[in-house]
């Protein structure tokens, strides 16, 4: 087959997918219930997706990452209550969040390792703070309310959302699948692995670390800007440190490094923890019990790293070379 | 003095040790000689206990047999088998003196006469006694890894490598200093890939090729022979 | 064919049962179930019995707009009683305007809660009123000129009392300075060293028990003596002090010594049911549950918007005072000063007047 | 009061507040200078300290005798706690990636957090922590223009716990630098695999120092809920954090480091809340934070250790 | 300046330490120069000096790229260096373990690259070209080096041996003009390194390169080097063709030692 005929029959095979997931959505015959919960773990998927960018392939630990998303979502909530429909608000939010990324980076040039994750946490909080006391532009501590839905008209109708909510999923997964199987993802990787010979080797890690804390936080932004339609209602409380945490948890549960083991330990997650809410107090008992074990007996995660041999089948039809990873 | 059969290592799907039997005796100076990645390293670990092995060691001192499946690599060390490991790894952060103190962690006799041995053998490390180890250079880190090692008066000696990424001078010092310690009554095992110098201080060799033995014998009949020659000795 | 029409009345209820306040989420909790299972023995409503069906909303915001879907989608329940913080409610009632389910909260007190439409109820009062009581209550009773405010600026319940406190405090000639803090502090000895240097005649703390047994504390060890005032979170302050805490006041919604009949049977019920004394957020449970059974009563029909349409209209004698609803759905109810005293063994509150709205 | 009064007290409130952290921060800077760990459930380990101390003291009432044998039984017990958290949770993950243990560290956090809340004679609910009443000593004292008297005050609790927090440094560092232990323990934390070889029990200096980590943790939970006497389960995770904050400030690792970075941290704290904002204390206190750390990478302490290449 | 690289006068200085004192050094195109010396005696830093992993504390470095144009090196960040066609391997081998050896050689292609992150995306022609390209490429160099089999395998799975000539590739795939080889031959026996010793020569023809090596197998650096620097303590201790150089007492008394067999 030619290189332009498998990438046409993949492109379609996902649109067709999404088309059909639509219309069950549409019709109701996938509940609103679970509708919902698919789209917070898709909306979740591109958070740590952004995380993984930065911690799983550039190898920065970030422990802020719940910020940038805030700055996504309430960038989105404060221009589409302005009137702006929500594609056009997706421009400064994902265009903050950039920006933001890009603030931390510079300062974390110098830094390594865990001086990097406080560094960052540190910004997260300092975001966290900023939602908090710009009172009337952010709401404050009581929080972002009536913000208007996907549809202009304030009809709730929910397969807009999910469309909206699922393209981006979708883009969001080719990009960073395509990025990191390029030579900019192989710089982005050479970083992780050994900084001093990536220098030697003529990457400028400056801008390949800047461009990735850019990028990283960009798509987080994203996701949060997705967030405030779909929510319709922002708490500063969704953007703390522990929500950082929740992210870095998704990302190691998946498995460095991996984008389907990210994707599975979202969905997986955010499906899981409804599912044990039943268990009320002792729901915080299993769950960091389940992760406990989840580490001991499977430490690289999910995936490992690696991709879902479906994954594999997809990138052999979407790509001419095979870009299998052994280990 | 010990005795090894069977002995496997495998690191996933990769079998970096295949069976192998040899043995070293008393007094003796072993070298075990190969390419690269033929397993020499991995032998070693596996008789430190670094790494997980199967097959059988077994140490014999002073008319004691131990076996030493399931022993961790420190009660090895108290029983005598130490090793001088690959790349010196000395503790950098630790002066050169707290270096030789750890060498000598399982002890609690006096030490004075064990570091005026190694002073003896080595007077550089004397002289930097108080210096952080990770500032020294290759061939002092290399002195200091293998003084540590006698600190704890080891009754069969491993050295890998000993003279890798040192100064021709130094090489010699070094071949020189093995020797003297094998004089003293230390069983030594040593891993080189200076196959030259190895075989010429050694009583017997053994040939390691893709984790099975391919050759042994009396070193200078080793050297002679021309497979080794071809191999190992370029020509 | 509606799903309203057979079977059990299904009432939903989203609460924290766990996490950070799980406390106060499993006493409101029981109060719905002790009021659920009253109107069941005495044969239900309309003929038929009433399921409560509690979902945890861990108090995120999120997970309570999830347990609300779920609650819709999959139970169909008839209403909602909850949620209990104002952001875990704010975070659903666009969604209960849209589903057109009725939703009452037994205690967001945040203004903003139920301006969201007709079908966001509460049973307690809010901010601005309480707000307003302590600070008549410092100006008249207490005489005070100048008033210093502690608060936690996380905390939209903190920032809506302190705002409110200062609005009418300043109004009446008062003088105030404020300090916050974040949720979680413990050491609050900065801001309160700045409180002493402008010497305040009360200072106020709007925050849960938790907090201000803490801040007391600190205030007291600097030697500050004056008059601490507080509102409804600091029921149960008094088991958690000690004499240091004194003088101090609050603003709550009943007293638990009161002698009214309907307190005194809820408290009796109440304690052989659970083995423990319920406190004010019990009784708000307690009221807002029957206030949505009283407006199925009252509708006769367990159809969501006919319910809306009865709890309009709802007005009696509950636990913690007549209530009946104003046009914001907020209700129309009294507050009781208390003040804490020492008692025959540690702590305890005395009824010190009624403020009407 | 006179500006100068009201700075002078609030240094005294800050280096009070500054010794809490640095106490907390000693034991989470030498897990982490030995195996290169950030215990996530050392503010945990507080948290247990704080609740033994608690069961004793009301157990036998408070006095200073009691709270001595408090202190010590906490240090005494926490550390099982301790050994079981390394033994069963990070010993196996030793050779895996270090964010995995994290990943581990964060889990036990939690989940020792929200054990306790299921434990029956714990609950959810806060307790008071039964406190002394200790003298204020007056720092200074006079009357400004308007014949208000001015006071510039220091509690006992707050020297115990500065007095503690020095004290246990020396005798960390005392450990660390001069025992074989100490040796062993830093040699350890370079080359597990190379100190193995000299015959040091890996291991065991692993455990010792989980056990020394837990105790010191254990400590400052005690003196802790002595200054803000209010304990729960949740009680150990902003101290945990801000600790950690304080340990990097100060070069994570280094253990006068961790002092100071504590004393740091609590003075920035207390300084901003009284004169600049405390609505922003939080922001200023980690934009201090960040800028240190672009001035100092590896902290103010820490060796900043030029790879060789 | 007909040179390739000429150094003039640097030192650095660690702490109370100078590392490297007063070093010149004078390259012209395809030289293969040897700098030998005993342990610590600088060497490898004046590596690092040259790729700018180090900033001299004094003195210059001018090298002249492919088209003629000259440069300052001093002060440089290591990645232009290398794009200006200095490429360099490391004493303490520093592949990127986790990637597979074809991966590590592409990444040295990197600066090299035709197309931009967007295009990369979004796959356009242009990604796949050149893809194609440096792929193509680096399988060619991994040939030459017997390391083709291996091109799946991740890097730390390699013997010592092997990631060697792995760090050689990644070097060679910058297309470098001047290559600087940092004890290529440590740990390898002798027969190896005269394998090796072939293979360096067969690739200074192959590319038409410039090389500086440091090595302490004597038979390495006298068997292939035109020219030998011998530093010590920092200082140049004495320079010239290997066999003048052997028999310099100065070198036997500090390096070599008597009976050197070389
Ligand atoms: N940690 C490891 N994981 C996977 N494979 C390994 C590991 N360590 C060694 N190997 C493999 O095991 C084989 C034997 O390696 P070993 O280090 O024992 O060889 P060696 O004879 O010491 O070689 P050298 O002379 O290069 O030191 C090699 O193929 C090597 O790649
Ligand atoms: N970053 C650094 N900080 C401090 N000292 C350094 C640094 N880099 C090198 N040195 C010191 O400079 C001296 C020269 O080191 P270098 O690595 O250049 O030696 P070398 O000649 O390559 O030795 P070898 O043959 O053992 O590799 C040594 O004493 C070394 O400890
Ligand atoms: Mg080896
Ligand atoms: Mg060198």
């Amino acid at each position: 087959m030619k290189t332009s005929t498998r990438f046409w029959l993949l492109a379609s095979s996902i649109l067709v997918s999404l088309a059909v997931l639509t219309f069950l959505v549409h019709y109701r015959l996938i509940d609103r219930y679970l509708s919902r919960l698919l789209m917070l773990g898709a909306i979740q998927s591109i958070i740590a997706l952004s995380l993984n960018l930065i911690t799983g392939f550039t190898g920065q630990l970030s422990l802020g990452q719940a910020g940038f998303v805030g700055i996504g979502a309430y960038t989105t909530a404060i221009f589409t209550t302005q009137g702006w429909p929500f594609p056009l608000a997706l421009i400064p939010s994902v265009g903050f969040a950039a920006l933001a990324g890009f603030l931390v980076a510079w300062p974390s040039l110098r830094l390594r390792g865990d001086y990097l994750a406080i560094m960052t946490l540190g910004f997260g909080e300092i975001i966290r703070s900023l939602i908090i006391n710009l009172g009337d532009l952010t709401g404050g501590a009581s929080g972002f309310k009536d913000i208007p839905g996907f549809h202009a008209d304030g009809d709730i109708n929910r397969s807009i959302g999910f469309l909206w909510i699922f393209l981006s999923f979708i883009l969001v997964t080719v990009l960073i699948t395509n990025l990191i199987r390029s030579s900019h993802g192989r710089a982005i990787l050479s970083v992780r692995e050994d900084e001093i010979a990536a220098r030697a080797m003529g990457v400028d890690i400056r801008r390949v670390k800047i461009g990735a804390f850019a990028l990283s936080a960009a798509l987080a932004g994203w996701g949060g800007a997705l967030q405030a339609p779909f929510l319709n209602y922002l708490a500063p409380t969704s953007y703390d440190f522990l929500k950082s945490v929740d992210i870095v948890v998704i990302l190691v549960l998946g498995g460095m490094g991996s984008i389907t083991g990210t994707i599975l330990a979202a969905f997986g997650l955010t499906l899981l923890q409804e599912w044990l809410r039943f268990l009320g107090d002792y729901r915080m008992v299993i769950y960091p019990l389940l992760m406990i074990l989840m580490m001991l007996f499977r430490p690289q995660g999910l995936m490992g790293g690696r991709e879902w041999s479906l994954w594999n089948l997809i990138a052999r039809l979407g790509g001419k070379n095979r870009e299998v990873r052994h280990g | 003095m010990l005795r090894v059969t069977g002995l496997e290592v495998s690191y996933g799907s990769i079998r970096a040790v295949q069976g192998i039997d040899f043995d070293v005796r008393e007094g003796e100076i072993v070298t075990l000689i190969g390419a690269n990645g033929a397993g020499k390293t991995s032998t070693l670990h596996a008789l430190s206990g670094l790494i997980p092995s199967t097959g059988s060691v077994e140490l014999e001192i002073d008319g004691n047999r131990h076996n030493l499946r399931g022993i961790a690599p420190d009660l090895r060390v108290g029983l005598g088998l130490v090793q001088v490991p690959e790349g010196r790894r000395v503790f950098g952060n630790l002066s050169v003196r707290d270096n030789l103190l750890l060498g000598a962690y399982r002890r609690k006799d006096d030490l004075t006469k064990d570091l005026e041995n190694v002073f003896r053998l080595f007077p550089r490390l004397k002289e930097r006694l108080n210096q952080r180890s990770s500032t020294l250079s290759g061939g002092e880190q290399q002195m200091l890894a293998i003084g540590r090692a006698l600190m704890s008066r080891p009754r069969i000696l491993l050295l890998d490598e000993p003279s890798m990424g040192l100064a021709p001078l130094l090489v010699r010092e070094i071949f020189r200093i093995i020797q003297a310690i094998n004089a003293e009554g230390v069983t030594i095992l040593l891993v080189e890939q200076n196959a030259h110098m190895a075989l010429k201080i050694a009583q017997r060799a053994f040939v390691l090729e893709t984790g099975k033995i391919a050759l042994s014998g009396p070193a200078d009949e080793l050297a002679r022979s021309e497979t080794v020659k071809r191999a190992y000795l370029g020509g | 064919a509606d799903s309203y029409g057979s079977g059990p009345i299904r009432i939903g209820a989203i609460l924290p049962i766990s996490g950070r306040i799980a406390e106060y989420g499993k006493q409101t909790r029981d109060a719905a179930i002790l009021a659920v299972e009253e109107i069941n023995a005495a044969g239900g409503i309309l003929g038929r019995q009433v399921e409560l069906i509690v979902e945890d909303d861990e108090a995120d915001p999120v997970k309570t707009a999830n347990a609300f879907t779920k609650l819709v989608e999959r139970d169909k329940i008839s209403a909602l009683m909850g949620a209990l913080t104002s952001n875990c409610s704010l975070a659903i009632t666009n969604l209960a305007m849209s589903e057109k389910i009725p939703m009452v909260s037994p205690t967001s007190t945040n203004d903003k809660v139920t301006l969201a439409g007709e079908y966001v109820f509460r049973a307690c009062y809010i901010d601005s009123f309480q707000g307003q009581v302590v600070a008549n209550y410092a100006v008249d009773t207490l005489k005070a000129r100048r008033a210093a405010i502690l608060y936690d600026l996380a905390n939209d319940y903190s920032k809506g009392l302190f705002e409110n406190f200062k609005k009418v405090f300043e109004a009446r000639g008062g003088t105030v300075v404020a300090e916050s803090y974040n949720t979680g502090d413990k050491d609050f000895n900065a801001q309160i060293t700045s409180i002493r240097g402008f010497n305040p005649d009360v200072i106020f703390l709007p925050d849960y028990y938790s907090a201000v047994a803490l801040i007391a504390e600190q205030i007291r060890n600097q030697g500050i003596r004056v008059p601490l005032l507080g509102a409804d979170g600091w029921d149960e302050v008094a088991g958690k002090a000690d004499t240091w805490m004194m003088p101090a006041f609050y603003s709550n919604h009943y007293s638990p010594e009161s002698q009214d009949p309907d307190v005194v049977k809820f408290i009796a019920a109440y304690k052989a049911r659970f083995g423990v004394e319920p406190n004010a957020l019990a009784a708000l449970g307690y009221d807002a549950t029957r206030i949505i059974l009283q407006a199925i009563k009252a509708a006769g029909s367990a159809q969501p918007t006919e319910i809306q349409k009865a709890l309009v209209n709802v007005s009696g004698k509950f636990v913690t005072g007549n209530i009946s609803f104003d046009a914001n759905r907020n209700p129309i109810k009294s507050a009781v000063m208390v003040e804490i005293v020492q008692g025959t063994s540690g702590l305890t509150t005395r009824y010190a007047g009624t403020v009407n709205p | 009061m006179t500006f100068f009064a009201q700075l002078l007290q609030q240094i005294v409130n800050g280096l009070a507040l500054g010794s809490i952290y640095a106490l907390i921060s000693l034991g989470y800077t030498m897990v982490y200078g030995i195996v290169r760990l950030i215990n996530f459930a050392h503010g945990d380990l507080l948290t247990i300290g704080a609740f033994i101390a608690y069961f004793c003291l009301v157990a036998l009432g408070i006095t200073p005798l009691t709270l001595t044998i408090a202190i010590l039984l906490a240090m005494a017990v926490t550390p099982l706690f301790g050994y079981a958290l390394e033994r069963f949770a990070y010993r196996p993950l030793r050779d895996a990636p270090r964010i995995n243990s994290l990943i581990t560290a964060i889990g036990a956090s939690i989940l020792i957090e929200n054990g306790l809340r299921v434990v029956p004679f714990i609950g959810t609910e806060f307790r008071r922590f039964p406190t002394m009443t200790t003298a204020q000593w007056i720092l200074m004292q006079s009357t400004d223009e308007f014949g208000q008297l001015i006071k510039v005050t220091i509690s006992q609790t707050q020297l115990l716990v500065f007095f503690v927090a020095a004290l246990l440094m020396g005798v960390l560092v005392l450990i660390v630098d001069r025992t074989k232990t100490g040796k062993a323990m830093r040699a350890t934390s370079f080359d597990m695999k190379a100190a193995a070889l000299m015959g040091i029990n890996v291991n065991r200096i692993v455990s010792f120092t989980f056990l020394l980590g837990s105790s010191l943790a254990a400590a400052a939970g005690v003196l802790f809920a002595l200054s803000y006497p209010q304990i729960e389960p949740y009680m150990g995770i902003m101290p945990g954090l801000k600790a950690f904050v304080a340990a990097v400030l100060g070069g994570i690792g280094s253990i006068p480091g961790a002092m100071l970075g504590g004393l740091i941290l609590g003075l920035a704290e207390t300084l901003t809340k009284g004169f600049i904002s405390s609505q922003l204390s939080d922001a200023v206190v980690f934009l201090i934070l960040i800028v240190i750390l672009m001035f100092r990478p590896s902290g103010l302490l820490g060796k900043a250790v030029k790879e060789k290449v | 300046m007909d040179s390739v690289l000429r150094v003039e006068n640097i030192s650095i200085q660690f702490g109370g330490l100078r590392a490297v004192n007063d070093f010149s050094l004078d390259l012209k195109s395809q030289d293969l120069v040897g700098l030998i010396g005993p342990n610590g005696a600088g060497k490898t830093t004046v590596f690092n000096l040259l790729t700018g992993v180090y900033e001299p504390t004094s003195g210059t470095i001018l090298y002249k790229s492919h088209n003629g144009r000259l440069y300052r090196l001093e002060g440089m960040p290591p990645n232009r260096i290398t794009q200006l066609g200095i490429a360099r391997t490391f004493q303490n081998i520093r592949l990127f373990p986790g990637l597979t050896v074809l991966e590590n050689v592409l990444v040295s292609h990197h600066f090299s690259i035709r197309y931009n992150w967007l295009e990369a995306v979004l796959r356009l022609p242009r990604y796949w070209r050149e893809e194609a390209r440096i792929r193509e490429q680096s399988l060619e160099l991994l040939q030459i080096f017997g390391l083709a089999d291996y091109a799946d395998y991740k890097a730390n799975q390699l013997p010592y041996g092997q990631q060697r000539k792995l760090e050689i590739v990644r070097a060679l795939a910058t297309s470098p003009q001047l290559l600087l080889l940092d004890e290529p031959a440590a740990g390898m026996n002798p027969q190896e390194t005269r394998q090796l010793m072939d293979l360096i020569l067969f690739i200074r023809e192959h590319f038409h390169l410039t090389l500086l090596l440091i090595e302490h197998d004597m038979s390495l650096v006298m068997g292939i080097c035109q020219r030998v620097v011998v530093l010590d303590y920092g200082n140049i201790l004495a320079e010239g063709p290997p066999d003048h150089v052997r028999n310099n007492p100065e070198v036997i008394r500090a390096y070599l030692g008597e009976d050197v067999h070389a």
